[in-house]
């Protein structure tokens, strides 16, 4: 696939925007809210991000990494133009349709919301289906916040509510939103659990504190849902690396409720 | 046998150790490494001359670091192992209650210079394959070592017993595992496992105080240990260095002395 | 045929001596052999064996090795550490049946134009008639079986 | 019954040769018995429990090139190598039976979701020529997985050794019949003998059915904390394991020519699962060897039916630490069993 377009999100994290640079590719590519593909750097490997735009916008996707290993490196040295290697879709989607006329709530922290962008835009797409639309979104700092200019756009809007948060000491002089872990704003926001979707996406210590609180306010365990992120090799359930339990994240994945969590073994 | 045991129960009973890393009785004529920390356990611990594999390598294991301060039942290669640990600053002679069996009674090397002195009176004997195959590959042209090589380490597939079984690759992150950059192919193929042991070699170069864990170790069978034998042979001659002998020896490759023999540079 | 075959050659040296070895030779408009790619390097202490498999991995027939003469490393010692590797390495690399004559060490000062000169020439010719590296193509050392 | 004596069994082999197959049998090197590839059928070995490789690299290589690259006229071309290639017709002689179970394991997890063409490739074109056991060392246990040293299954053709060097020989599959018809003659027809007779005896000493039941209550058992504690965490029982089939895909070469490999891996190395992140969801070697006991003996007949193990006993002959598979099955078995015995107790 052919870069369009990159974009600077945070300090080392950058979304990339792709064509395909075969037409009968865009014509027969589909895909679901919450899959992921592998994406490559020819001569350093390949690596695995949640595809993280839109179902609904079609034509093109995107994806955002942070660079931190030896392919993310690679594609962070790219520039629009060059051409990548994709293979996917990969995984389950998140179950839109069972979601019809209930109240959403994301919950995503630091480099876990593209995974959860895609599934935002999908519903912010598909608007009169839902109800109150709520995100909660933290990151260590302000700088550390990705899709600042979405930020704006989804704080803009009047029918859904965006509640950001960074870390204490992450702040700026300037920053007009929360100050404190996502676990606790949470719990100030006292969510309600009635009709609503809880979907919560974050780093594994995030995502820990952030069951409890949800439970805390009478939230059913099937109708808290996540993504995981485990290291993964093939994407088609024969590498064996991604197995949690008899389950592999790739191909039973990675969209999981937390009902399915609980009876699996703690190993992601 | 008895000695060791009796020894074992002594130091657990009285709290100075809290496990013991010794050998037991294994599958059919093996012996196996056994963690002894109860003294109700010490029957478990043998001594003769099955026990081979150096045990200083499970001196760095996280799980068993957690339980207490170690005493190892130790062979004169382990007693070397443990003076190069020290020389490299891994290691300091009270972390650990080295046990060795003499005519079964057992001593217990306490500090610096008693392991010096045990090291320095028991030399290390290779088993007679690899005075053989050290004798062999020494006649052999440089095209006939190259097909030898290729051929033995065609076998290798890379399951890295070599290097977990040796008591000196404590890295903690090894070069192998390394990506950025990736100095050693991940793959076993013929230039993967040349690059490899190449890097092991030259690792353990002026290192290795060839205990043969790693032949042992390896499970196809490959002379792996002559590759680091050849290492530590070439720093020997060259600078006159030998490990494993005292515990405040400088590192062979990280030293130099300004007459080093430089005939092949122009 | 013996006459068209032209041998990759990588020379890694040092930035202070022989990299500026090399540009005088360069300057005084010396003609040398153009079978050399050069790579610098702060000192020869960073020239790390792992590369010179590498460059014969990747094609080279030969490499060179070069950088201050004893006594005059830039930084003091990073000559004396290097060579100590070498020693290692050049017999390892024997033991293991790789020919050493591919690989050539020197010395070569800032001042040392005409030794560059000479050392690349020397090493092409010496290495044209050994023929192409073959313990490292892909036919001797087979990617995959 | 059929039978062939050792010396027709050796033309046979020949005829395999110089028919243009390539022919895989133990033979010795440094010592220890491997499967190669046959050049004088002298060099075959009869007389071995067990090689220390499985001969899963006949279907699974330890290293395969899945696809290469080239980058010419600002044109990045791709070859996918699962595609178009023919493999060399292959016969494996003198596997065991638990070997012929693993090749047939391995073929089948491949063949799950969406087939590996690769594997798939090499197993129609692989006739195995198996032979049963009359011998076995004390880490054998493929009574206890539900196998055993007559085992016909996944063998094309299976040979016992009966008296006076004669086997008896059973064609199993189309492919095992097409090569024994080939070479008609060097067979003849004899009495009606049991076969059991000549097979060793091997107690079965757990079920693997129960096992497989038990261990799913056995997460948090600190069984695992003391098995694991001499672990060295090498790769050595993974790579010998004839079901094992992990992998680590990497890619060689430069931006514009090169390979995307596919190559060994295994769940003992802490790097396996370790994230970009730092988080590693198994941090530590006994969580590691969990895996590598539940993968087999829990998440793998659950997830398909299969049995990750097939009693050979390899990874505990390759074991640098000893670790005997057997032995700590039978262990875990036991203290399973008391704990469901105390459990009952108390209600």
């Amino acid at each position: 696939m052919r870069i369009e377009k990159v974009t600077e999100e945070a300090p080392g994290v950058k979304t990339f925007r792709l064509d395909f640079t075969d037409d009968s590719d865009r014509e027969r590519f589909a895909f679901g809210a919450g899959q992921f593909g592998e994406y490559s750097v020819f001569g350093e490997g390949e690596s695995t991000f949640c595809i993280a735009s839109s179902p609904t916008r079609k034509d093109y996707i995107e994806c955002t990494f942070r660079e931190a290993g030896r392919v993310t490196s690679a594609l962070a040295r790219m520039e629009a133009g060059e051409v990548i290697g994709f293979r996917g879709p990969y995984g389950n989607i998140f179950p839109l349709e069972e979601w019809k006329g209930k109240n959403l709530l994301f919950i995503a922290g630091g480099i876990a919301l593209p995974p959860m962008r895609c599934v935002i835009w999908n519903a912010l797409d598909m608007r009169d289906w839902f109800k109150d639309i709520t995100i909660l979104y933290g990151a260590r700092t302000v700088d550390d916040l990705v899709y600042k200019h979405e930020l704006d756009e989804w704080g803009k809007r009047t029918d859904m509510k965006l509640v950001t948060t960074v870390d204490p000491g992450g702040e700026t002089a300037d920053w007009k939103g929360k100050i404190g872990f996502v676990p606790t704003v949470l719990e100030q926001m006292s969510p309600t659990s009635s009709n609503t979707v809880a979907i919560v996406c974050g780093p594994p210590v995030m995502i820990k504190f952030t069951f409890p609180v949800l439970e805390k306010f009478g939230f059913d365990s099937e109708m808290i849902y996540t993504t995981l992120e485990n290291r993964m090799k093939c994407g088609v359930g024969k590498c064996g690396r991604c197995n949690v339990g008899s389950v592999y994240v790739c191909k039973d994945g990675p969209v999981f409720t937390y009902r399915q969590l609980q009876s699996l073994p703690p190993e992601y | 046998m008895r000695a060791l045991q009796e020894k074992a129960k002594e130091l657990l009973e009285s709290g100075k150790v809290g496990v013991i890393i010794g050998y037991g009785n294994g599958s059919g004529e093996r012996v196996r490494p056994v963690f002894v920390r109860n003294s109700a356990d010490v029957a478990k611990l043998v001594s003769d001359n099955r026990c081979r594999l150096n045990l200083s390598t499970y001196l760095f294991k996280p799980e068993l670091k957690k339980i207490g301060r170690p005493a190892i039942v130790a062979a004169p290669a382990t007693v070397k192992s443990i003076i190069q640990l020290i020389s490299e600053n891994q290691l300091k002679s009270s972390d650990v209650v080295t046990l060795v069996v003499e005519d079964d009674a057992v001593v217990e090397l306490g500090d610096n210079a008693s392991l010096e002195a045990y090291s320095a009176s028991h030399p290390v004997v290779f088993p007679p394959f690899a005075r053989k195959e050290i004798e062999t590959i020494a006649g052999m042209s440089l095209q006939e070592r190259f097909k030898y090589w290729q051929d033995e380490l065609s076998r290798c597939f890379k399951c890295y017993a070599c290097r977990a079984a040796c008591p000196l690759c404590y890295c903690e992150r090894c070069i192998t595992d390394n990506n950025r950059p990736q100095w050693v192919c991940v793959p076993s193929h013929a230039q993967g496992n040349f690059e490899w042991h190449m890097n092991r070699a030259m690792h353990l170069a002026g290192r290795c105080i060839e205990c043969g864990s790693c032949t042992i170790a390896c499970p196809v069978g490959i002379p792996i240990g002559l590759l680091t034998i050849e290492a530590s042979r070439i720093v020997e001659q060259e600078f006159g260095f030998r490990p494993g002998l005292r515990c405040d020896a400088p590192s062979a490759l990280s030293s130099f002395k300004v007459d080093d023999k430089e005939s092949f540079i122009v | 045929m013996e006459n068209s075959f032209e041998p990759k050659i990588v020379a890694f040296v040092c930035n202070w001596c022989t990299y500026a070895g090399a540009d005088l030779t360069g300057t005084s408009r010396t003609k040398y052999a153009t079978n050399v790619r050069i790579v610098r390097f702060p000192c020869t202490g960073r020239i790390d064996y792992n590369l010179l498999l590498k460059a014969f991995e990747q094609g080279a027939d030969g490499v060179i090795v070069s950088g201050c003469h004893p006594n005059d490393c830039h930084y003091t010692s990073g000559n004396f550490h290097a060579r100590r590797r070498w020693i290692v390495f050049r017999q390892m690399m024997e033991y293991m049946g790789i020919d050493m004559r591919r690989v050539k060490f020197s010395w070569v000062s800032a001042a040392e134009g005409a030794k560059w000169a000479e050392i690349v020439n020397e090493t092409v010719q010496e290495i044209c008639d050994l023929d192409p590296s073959k313990e490292f193509s892909e036919t001797a050392i087979q990617k995959v079986a | 019954m059929t039978f062939i004596t050792r010396d027709n069994l050796l033309v046979f082999l020949r005829s395999i040769i110089d028919s243009g197959k390539e022919l895989y049998a133990p033979q010795l090197r440094a010592e220890k018995i491997f499967f190669l590839p046959v050049k004088d059928v002298s060099s075959v070995v009869f007389d071995y429990v067990q090689t220390v490789e499985s001969p899963k690299e006949l279907l699974f290589p330890k290293v395969e090139r899945m696809l290469s690259y080239h980058y010419v006229d600002g044109k990045m071309n791709v070859t996918d190598c699962s595609r178009g290639q023919k493999t060399a017709d292959r016969v494996l002689f003198g596997s065991r039976p638990c070997d012929a179970i693993g090749l047939k394991t391995l073929a089948e997890f491949f063949r799950q979701d969406i087939p590996d063409t690769f594997v798939q490739r090499r197993q129609d074109s692989l006739t195995v020529v198996s032979m049963s056991c009359a011998g076995s060392d004390e880490n054998c246990f493929c009574t206890s997985v539900g196998a055993g040293p007559g085992d016909s299954t996944g063998s094309d053709v299976l040979l016992t050794p009966v008296r006076d060097k004669r086997y008896l020989v059973e064609c199993l599959t189309e492919k095992g019949k097409f090569l024994v018809e080939s070479e008609k003659e060097l067979f003849d027809e004899g009495e009606e003998i049991n076969k059991e007779e000549y097979l060793t005896k091997l107690l079965q000493t757990f079920s693997h059915k129960e096992i497989a039941g038990k261990l799913s209550g056995a997460f948090n058992n600190p069984i695992w904390d003391e098995a694991s504690l001499r672990c060295l965490g090498c790769g050595a029982c993974a790579y010998v394991c004839p079901v094992c089939s992990c992998f680590d895909i990497q890619d060689e070469g430069n931006s514009r020519k090169g390979d995307r490999l596919r190559c060994w891996d295994s769940c003992g190395f802490a790097l396996f699962t370790l994230h970009t992140s730092g988080h590693n969801p198994r941090p530590t070697q006994s969580t590691r060897w969990r895996q590598r006991v539940m993968h087999k003996f829990s998440y793998m007949p659950e997830r398909y039916n299969l049995l990750g193990c097939v009693g050979c006993g390899r990874c505990s002959r390759a074991c640098p630490a000893d670790m005997n598979l057997k032995e700590e099955l039978n262990a875990l078995d036991h203290i399973l069993e008391e704990g469901r015995q105390r459990v009952e107790e108390r209600q």
